[in-house]
């Protein structure tokens, strides 16, 4: 079931006179994680605003072909007020994306659900819930605007979790997460998808994504260049000419010379490799 | 935020302190003469400490010094009128009546807000809002502001820093001080306009500027005796207007 | 109100009541305490302009005291000329900006004497009211000192805050440009 | 007489208020040396860096940089010997291109304009910012604004550079951009102090580690003796098929395993 479709969008910043996307057409479905990459300004930011209805609504800006987020426009007039608290958005920069009027990380947690009028017995057990799930119960009386960029990056996928959301987006989620926290996300990733969630994530961490994502999305220059399995892709030379890349081990094959299909992990690395 | 331990100004409902200031404002402001403000500077600082913000009253200290020297001197000091001599200085009779006025209204103002801030519990009064149905975004607006300021007086540290690791320096002559305006403050606005953007999306998401009742997570209790004070200051700061006017 | 005002506002307010420390560390005597204001304006139109000069006093009040409030005032008068001045392109050049700089420093200085005689006796801000004691001081009249020096110190603060909101928006990055029409008509663009 | 030590702490102490931070802490970098500097948050990481630019003073023992010591000084007095990069680049970017961003710096230090000219060209052409030198900060995506900042820290050729979170929220492109002009600097003579939390970075550019805990150093060894070997410094999968595959003394980097894993078209097996 499709819960985010893309069909020949194209969208242009106001002032700009490139394209972010032209002719981008892809689609996501529950129950999976859709991975989104390409190189530095290929357009997956602007493709998560776009499904989340932020661009134009927010950024200004014009926006042409068809995009439906859980079946609704999301740029149509009333939208934003239905895909209330059924879409979530995690970017990259945590501290922006704190609420601004928590002094606990708690209440921080029970924003969302409170503006949307939840009773407060549910509000209560679902943060209980999210910061569980996010390894974080020990934050609960912290002021999150104190916290290091790891820890807020956790509260503001807190945050998210806590309104059991129909579809992810997610933009460089792991820019300030240490290893541990990366893990915590990715097993986080696949156990939203198996709740029945679409998980769309914008990345660029190929060490973590390879086993984590069950497609690959590769935008190059606001197109669709690639769509297809990571596992597949990334052991490809399609992909380096998309512009990304692949995982360490998959870089250092290719530098090193071997033929696709290349190791990815550690393991393969070391099966193809030892003597 | 600098209360004793049990204050009877944390326990409050956030309404009532807020009135109760007002009252005391428009009470300063209305009544008239010396005796009646000084009484009422008085009054409020008993108050202040009954209800464990005494701290706030020492802290008003700190605008009112300079505020009840300056009166003292333009019109104790300077004023017009016939002098009196106290210790040895010639003083305006009417100077100095208007200066202690003046002092101690502003007195009054000053140890009030300054004790309604150090009772203000942003989530609190967030809650309080919600519950009254209210509309958020006034409260969003005053909490986050409110909460925004320290931030904001630590960003402009690391700008000052950050500029002065580039050798930008902050003294000098005027010319050069001017010229480091733009580098200084430039920092900061635009960082702020940057992240308007983003915390936008933040709010929208997470459906801040929706039309739904807000759920309030810990409604404070609304006692009698809350209500009591508040009537009770409306209507003393009432009476102080119909003093002036009709007194 | 849409989310992206609830974003800005704060940071407004927060710039109106910060931005004076900057200044102060470069030893300069301004006070820029309506730079959020106009920059809202300027931005998002004279009706946000003087909600964040009306909020930013209120809290100025909170923390410093409520019996400044009447100043607020003169915030509510500056967002409508800075409204003004960006809706007929005055910030397209800093000759213009000056100008209308000037006007809002004189409005604000007149309306801040008012307020300061009236209400306060002379007997305000410490920077100001020590001008007024030393001008009364060499006979010149309370009134008339009063105005002075209000005057004087209002059309340098609000002149040098109009020319730095003129200087910024100028030079604003296209995407944010883009998404302030209002802030492209009031530099003529 | 060698050149200059770029960082040298003696039994430093430093308090925040009543709180404790950094307790005798010596330090000494050498020139050319690049120190990861690890350890928990609140560790006092960057405390450690903001004392090497003056911008604190320590309350006990020295700090001398670049033969300066801090004592009396201020950030500007060593502005010209030592680059300071800042975990949040909006801390500094005021300038409308990046160019004139980079050249700042210099411009207080009162270079000619001539010479601050050549060293912006060679910073842009450094971190591959050339194309979008026009171009206003704000208008580029956050990764490259970092890679602004960090251009502006070393357009005055610093022979101490700190370094707060260089690579955080970087894209691979501009981290191994980073890596690179961490390389170069160091083979010119200068030493790194970096606060990381990536470890792929870090084992790629520096070679030294020290773990700041509770305000004291616990442990100053070189990097791969921590990272991999501590449970809390995990390798990065370079470094583990590095180790794995028992390369020994090559650097875990692709740069110099890859040659050692060319292997021939037809038989698929190791040239080495």
């Amino acid at each position: 079931m499709t819960r985010l479709g893309f069909d020949d969008v194209g969208f242009t910043y106001p002032g700009a006179t490139v394209p972010a996307l032209t002719g981008c057409s892809f689609a996501a479905g529950a129950g999976a994680v859709t991975w989104l990459t390409g190189a530095l300004g290929a357009g997956t930011s602007t493709a998560l605003l776009l499904a989340a209805g932020l661009a134009p609504m927010h950024t200004g800006g014009l926006r042409t072909g068809r995009i439906h987020t859980l079946g609704l426009d999301p740029a149509e007039d009333g939208a934003a007020r239905a895909l209330g608290g059924r879409v979530a958005l995690v970017l990259s920069t945590p501290a922006t994306q704190l609420s601004g009027i928590a002094e606990t990380v708690a209440q921080e947690v029970a924003f969302a659900p409170a503006n949307l009028g939840w009773p407060r017995d549910r509000i209560h057990a679902g943060v209980g819930r999210a910061l569980e799930a996010l390894a974080i119960p020990h934050l609960a009386t912290r002021d999150p605007t104190t916290l290091s960029g790891g820890e807020m990056q956790r509260v503001v996928i807190a945050a998210m979790l806590v309104l059991e959301p129909e579809l992810w987006l997610l933009d460089e989620p792991t820019s300030a997460l240490d290893v541990d926290g990366r893990a915590l996300l990715h097993r986080l990733l696949r156990s939203e998808a198996l709740r029945g969630a679409a998980v769309v994530v914008a990345s660029e961490d190929a060490d973590g994504l390879a086993t984590v994502a069950d497609r690959l999305v590769v935008l190059t220059a606001g197109r669709v260049a690639l769509d297809g399995v990571p596992q597949d892709l990334l052991r490809g030379d399609r992909i380096w000419d998309a512009g990304a890349g692949s995982t360490s081990i998959g870089t250092l094959a290719r530098v090193a010379g071997v033929a696709a299909p290349r190791p990815l992990s550690v393991d393969e690395g070391v099966a193809r490799w030892a003597r | 935020m600098t209360l004793a331990p049990g204050a009877l100004a944390a326990r409050a409902h956030p309404f009532t302190p807020l009135v109760v200031t007002a009252a005391i404002a428009v009470a300063a402001i209305a009544l008239p003469g010396a005796m009646a403000t000084v009484a009422l500077y008085a009054a409020t600082v008993i108050l202040v400490l009954a209800t464990g913000a005494g701290r706030a009253a020492l802290r008003a200290l700190v605008p009112l010094a300079p505020l009840w020297l300056f009166l003292f001197l333009l019109h104790g000091v300077l004023g017009d009128g016939s002098r009196v001599t106290v210790a040895g200085l010639s003083l305006s009779r009417d100077g100095l009546t208007l200066a202690v006025t003046q002092g101690a209204r502003l007195g009054a103002i000053a140890t009030a807000s300054l004790a309604l801030y150090a009772a203000f519990s942003p989530a609190r009064f967030v809650d309080a809002v919600a519950e009254r149905g209210w509309p958020f975004s006034a409260a969003y607006l005053v909490v986050a502001t409110l909460l925004a300021l320290p931030r904001f007086r630590a960003r402009a540290v690391v700008i000052l820093e950050a500029q002065r690791s580039r050798g930008l320096r902050l003294r000098g002559s005027v010319i050069n001080r001017i010229r480091a305006i733009g580098p200084v403050t430039f920092p900061l606005l635009l960082g702020a306009l940057a992240e308007v953007d983003e915390r936008g999306f933040a709010l929208e998401t997470r459906c801040a500027a929706g039309t739904v009742r807000r759920t309030a997570l810990a409604p404070p209790a609304d006692r009698m005796a809350d209500r009591m004070v508040r009537w009770a200051a409306a209507l003393s700061a009432g009476a102080a207007v119909v003093w002036r006017v009709f007194g | 109100m849409n989310a992206r005002l609830l974003a800005l506002l704060p940071a407004a307010i927060a710039i109106n009541l910060v931005i004076g420390g900057l200044v102060n560390a470069l030893g300069l005597p301004l006070y820029l305490d309506s730079i959020g204001t106009i920059l809202a304006a300027v931005l998002a139109g004279p009706a946000v302009g003087m909600l964040v000069g009306a909020i930013g006093q209120l809290l100025f009040g909170l923390i410093n005291g409520y019996q400044w409030i009447p100043f607020g005032l003169i915030q509510l008068v500056i967002a409508a000329l800075a409204g003004l001045a960006a809706a007929h392109g005055g910030f397209r050049s800093s000759s213009v900006t000056l100008a209308w700089g000037l006007l809002t420093g004189l409005v604000a200085g007149a309306l801040s004497s008012v307020i300061s005689y009236v209400l306060f006796k002379g007997v305000t801000a410490t920077g100001t009211t020590a001008v007024v004691t030393l001008l009364r001081q060499l006979g010149w009249s309370l009134p008339v000192a009063v105005t002075a020096s209000s005057l004087l110190l209002d059309l340098v603060d609000k002149a040098a805050a109009f020319l730095l909101v003129g200087a910024l928006v100028r030079a604003l990055p296209l995407r944010m440009m883009g998404r302030f029409p209002r802030a492209a008509r009031a530099v003529g663009r | 007489m060698g050149p200059v030590t770029p960082l040298v702490m003696e039994s430093v102490g430093f308090r925040y208020g009543a709180d404790p931070v950094l307790h005798e802490v010596s330090l000494r970098l050498e020139a050319g040396e690049g120190v990861a500097l690890l350890g928990p948050n609140g560790a006092g990481k960057t405390t450690l860096t903001r004392l090497a630019m003056a911008l604190r003073h320590p309350g006990t023992g020295r700090v001398v940089t670049v033969g300066r010591d801090t004592d009396g000084r201020r950030p500007e007095d060593l502005a010209d010997v030592a680059g300071y990069l800042f975990q949040q680049p909006s801390a500094q970017l005021f300038e409308r291109t990046v160019r004139a961003e980079i050249a700042f710096g210099p411009g207080r230090l009162g270079w000619p304009a001539g010479q601050v000219e050549k060293a912006v060209a060679s910073v842009l052409e450094e971190l591959g910012l050339e194309a979008i030198s026009d171009q206003h900060p704000y208008d580029l995506p956050e990764p490259t604004r970092r890679l602004v900042a960090l251009g502006a820290a070393l357009v005055s050729a610093p022979l101490l550079l700190l370094l707060d979170e260089p690579t955080a929220g970087l894209d691979r492109e501009a981290r191994a951009r980073v890596a690179r002009v961490v390389g170069s600097r160091r083979a010119a003579g200068a030493a790194v102090l970096a606060v990381t939390h990536d470890l792929g970075f870090a084992v790629e550019a520096l070679d030294r580690a020290v773990v700041l805990e509770h305000g004291r150093i616990r442990e100053d060894a070189p990097l791969l003796g921590i990272v991999g070997r501590d449970a809390k410094y995990p390798a990065p999968p370079l470094l583990a098929l590095h180790r794995r595959l028992g390369l020994g003394a090559v650097r875990p980097t692709v740069g110099a395993m890859a040659p050692l894993l060319t292997s021939h078209p037809e038989t698929g097996t190791l040239e080495a």
